[in-house]
């Protein structure tokens, strides 16, 4: 007993100050978008047009591949798990292949689709003599993010989905629910925590997403590149750091609500 | 729901069901559940007994080799389980984990589209019929696994099926529990008056709620009759085995008498000494609380053994005997609240018509 | 009956072609890789002193960064685990703060510490009056990455260490064990599959880390960076998609043994 | 191992134990254990069983208040369990998912460095002990519950440890191979000659397996002593209801009868009477197995009741039976295989001896 209260006295204060080292960016990053920006900071991001379109465009852009790969995933994950087919691993297996590549790589398959030599400027010019071309636009933006965001959901949807206790679809037949009745009061409450979850992570993914915005070097100001460009190019460090605060704390929350409906624990990285 | 149901009887003709992995699970069988009966499927896990009940559920179908299920005159071979009117509890409760209680209940209406006052009235009463009253608005996580049960039970009636099928619906519970339900359930069916399946793989629920029992054993029945005919006339070494514990002697007929291996003689029924030749090799069964033991006045011919352990379990004295012969130990229940020590020689006496001959 | 092959018949081909356009940017990455390589673009990793540092710098740093955060994250987890003390729930609410950032904003907070105005050069300022600067070296990657990867892997080491069965402690203990033997034969081995899947999850997010290497611009040319480049500005599509695939097929392989050891599903991503 | 251990007496005096969170889990409680005794621990969950167990074990420390444990002459109070030289067989059995059979027995005497001649021989003799010979390199998650729990019990006994503590050690398993293991533990044991404490909630288990049983109530001894003397003169009527089914009947002392609610009346015996007055409230309780039902021949003034349901449990037929006391049933355990149709009037008899008074 004795033994234990002296290791936490030693340990405690190590940990401690591990801990502030932790916290002193953040802390720091906050003092420099307050007192380097005069306070204006957030101020400016609300009003001046390009910091503005930048939050938006990043909520909306995210929020939409969210919404997208919900629906494509669910479909999928539903129908991965409850049919045997020929195959069907090897198509698992496919599955996590798109998780392996960071954001750069994932740029450069967007290019590959949709750029000037793309798939789809190859089929354009075959069928109406005209490059169909969206790599660098939102559309190839939203493609990229798709890519790294269905296989996610997909994934967590199937765990779910065979967590699922087949007796209560049973007990909503016998009680003579139709396939569609037992869908919406059975099977979507049940999917429910997984899909706020990894809807939760994957809009926080989005939102951080850099380097395939960066790779596509699009038009469209994002949010981290939006930071990037203020501080290395425009050494405007009170905004970057405000920006930075904002997309932090969404992401945080994010990650809480993941957390809370039971994921483990995930993070932006890189 | 205080008038008795309208109910079936339920016939299954040449039923056959193998896996998609080539198992026969269930043998070619005949079965017929009278109206208002209440017939226990009783057996080990993998006997058979849940797929028999899944595919009178509708949600399992038999081979198709010309087999029929019927529920009364309907044949409802191809149906499946939302055409069938049956009811369901499962071993999980299987309760709509993000419904109440009333939710749970009312929710076989609520998909017929039933009107919202007759829906309020039938939820009335099934709360007051399973005491559920102050649970009605709470989440199904809250409540006990007693009370969960009554949940899956009420909700299975609320739609008045024509049959009601239970899947091991008490062995989630702890024994005391269960002992009490197994009562309530048994008079709830009687007072519904509905024909009712029921699965176990307790011997004593299956006693204590059935008025039939089918015992199954590798995708056949065994036996099936009363509790009665199934526990005092056992077809076979299984049925005896799975139904209570039992003694067997096997030894010669000789002069009228089983002699074992050890010498000792067991005398024979007329009935049994009818059924078998002298010196054929006979296998006899016998309860443990249908032997009784006396102190040895007679060495040379008593029927005797060792006392090997005797230990006090309450209502009775399990007596373990060695030497009765060579092999094995015999297991002898005293009601006399009586002491036997270890090593105590006792002679064994019981009435030769409760010996169960062994067949097959 | 009936109905099920048909809806099969129906959602498969659709499914399948789904999956083919997830597969057919890697396909195509590995068609670039050999073709217009003229299939040397392997060889060439091997042999060219600069792609092989880049390769072997990029796996040396994530191996060092894996092994440190591991080394750093079972000691604190468990000590988390064990003992209660005041503050104890917002020292781990605090832990999630590191992993709400993206990469661009981590390698901000390097050089918040380790740049030339940053806290180090403080410290060195006033103690030796020379100003500490490790920001654009490869310690200061090391720092950034150790920053996005200890958070992560305490977080897995907590979740398995409340899981530990306490009677097999206790069992050891009756049996005469010491607490070290203990922690060797019982509760290292019980953290193993945490510990092994949340370190490969760590080495798969250092190699794959662009946004911080980005921001620090560093010297050291880590792989996605040397990826970045080539394609970007030299043009190399062949080398590009080589490191690529080198890349994801690492990933790949790591992302895979997390995954057998457990872990949810999770990605690289953005 | 062959040897019996050199067993010790396990002494608790005026032992509390309080949780940090101020529930107090153990009234002061004084507690001998004598050598090679097994003392089974009875209790519902949270009645203080388990924490008697960990404060003999060590895993727990008693509340400071100059109470004291000792092992023989030993004062171990202070003692953690590695210095206590306890073996523990935990209801999970905790066997080291890590290592294999082998590693998992022998973990005990590696850790303290005893010479591997040593070590193997002694594997060697556990592994024929316990019958495991043949899964010696498996791992701990390829074997069942029972060949789990004997790695559990040769992983304790092996260091020959002074004290084995059990912690529902079987709980796990099912019915059947419970019955089966509860045996062999105690000859293994009693061979050992090992001082035992056995923690179950089971009281058939505790009936089965202990020298004798101390049953648990809300922290505090309710009443220890052998099987026999907890059943058929329970001290009050947690004890009662806790082991085994038990009647109850009211009424008042009149004319040396006990007159129940219903009018209908009870003969009391002289020591009963003697330490009643008369016109007092008295409780009287009386088993299941103790009661014979008989056609009723004097209406006037025999005991009777109407029989409610009558179910056939193999062994013995149990028949509940209502008004003979204006509330609550009757519960008779008839083993001479008779059936009452539920409906008819019968008579109770039983021996005045077998009523046990109600105290507390």
């Amino acid at each position: 007993m004795k033994n234990t209260r002296i290791s936490l006295f030693l340990v405690l204060p190590a940990i401690i100050i591990s801990f502030a080292f932790f916290l002193l960016p953040i802390v720091q990053l906050f003092k420099v978008s307050v007192v380097e920006g005069n306070g204006i900071s957030y101020w400016n991001i609300l009003t001046q047009p390009m910091y503005l379109k930048s939050l938006l465009s990043t909520v909306g852009l995210s929020t939409f591949v969210t919404f997208v790969s919900l629906v494509i995933a669910t479909i999928t994950g539903l129908f991965l798990t409850r049919y045997e087919f020929w195959g069907k691993q090897v198509l698992i297996a496919m599955l996590s292949f798109p998780l392996a590549f960071p954001g750069v790589v994932i740029g450069f398959f967007v290019i590959m689709l949709a750029g000037r030599q793309g798939l789809f400027a190859q089929i354009g010019l075959a069928l109406v003599g005209e490059r169909w071309m969206f790599a660098y636009s939102m559309a190839g933006l939203f493609l990229g993010y798709l890519y790294f965001s269905i296989p996610r959901v997909v994934l967590t949807v199937m765990g779910a989905a065979e967590k699922l206790d087949q007796n209560l679809i049973e007990a909503g037949r016998s009680l003579g629910a139709s396939r569609w009745q037992i869908f919406c009061d059975v099977t979507v409450p049940t999917l429910r925590p997984g899909l706020i979850s990894s809807g939760s992570i994957c809009f926080a993914t989005s939102m951080g997403a850099f380097g395939t915005a960066f790779t596509l070097a699009t038009n469209i100001n994002v949010l981290p590149m939006t930071i990037y460009t203020e501080f290395t190019l425009n050494a405007n460090f009170a905004m970057a750091a405000a920006l930075s605060l904002i997309l932090g704390l969404v992401t945080w929350v994010c990650l809480g609500i993941a957390k809370r409906q039971g994921a483990a624990s995930v993070g932006m990285g890189g | 729901m205080t008038d008795k149901t309208n109910s079936v009887e339920i016939t299954l003709k040449n039923i056959t069901k193998t896996f998609s992995d080539g198992t026969l699970a269930l043998k070619p069988t005949d079965l017929t559940i009278k109206a208002e009966e209440i017939l226990v499927l009783l057996g080990p896990s993998g006997c058979g007994k849940t797929t028999t009940l899944r595919l009178i559920a509708g949600l399992e179908f038999a081979d198709s080799n010309g087999g029929s299920i019927n529920f009364g005159d309907k044949n409802v071979t191809e149906l499946p389980i939302e055409k069938r009117k049956v009811g369901m509890v499962f071993q999980s409760y299987a309760l709509f984990p993000n419904m109440n209680v009333s939710e749970n209940i009312v929710y076989g209406l609520k998909v017929r589209g039933i009107d919202t006052a007759v829906i309020d009235h039938k939820l009335a009463e099934m709360l007051k019929m399973f005491d559920l009253e102050k649970y009605a608005k709470r989440g199904v996580h809250q409540l006990s696994g007693g009370q969960r049960q009554r949940v899956a039970l009420a909700r299975a009636i609320i739609t008045e099926p024509d049959v009601l099928l239970l899947d091991e619906p008490l062995s989630a519970l702890d024994a005391l529990l269960k002992a009490r339900l197994r009562g309530d359930i048994r008079t709830l069916l009687k007072s519904l008056g509905i024909t009712a399946v029921y699965v176990t793989h307790d011997q004593e629920e299956a006693m204590a709620m059935g008025d039939r029992i089918a015992v199954l054993d590798h995708g056949e029945i065994a036996q099936i009759g009363s509790a009665k005919e199934i526990y005092l006339q056992p077809k076979n070494a299984f049925v005896a085995d799975f139904i209570g514990q039992m003694n067997r002697f096997e030894g010669n007929v000789i002069d009228a008498q089983l002699v074992l291996n050890t010498g000792k003689k067991i005398p024979l029924s007329s009935e049994a000494l009818a059924s078998s030749n002298a010196n054929e090799t006979l296998s006899m069964m016998l309860r443990p609380e249908d032997i009784r033991l006396t102190k040895v006045t007679d060495e040379q011919h008593a029927l005797t053994g060792i006392v090997s352990s005797s230990v006090f379990l309450g209502d009775r004295t399990r007596v373990t005997l060695e030497k009765v012969q060579k092999e094995g130990k015999v297991i002898v229940d005293c009601f006399q609240r009586i002491e036997y020590p270890s090593g105590q020689i006792v002679a064994l006496s019981f009435e030769s018509k409760h010996l169960i001959p062994l067949q097959g």
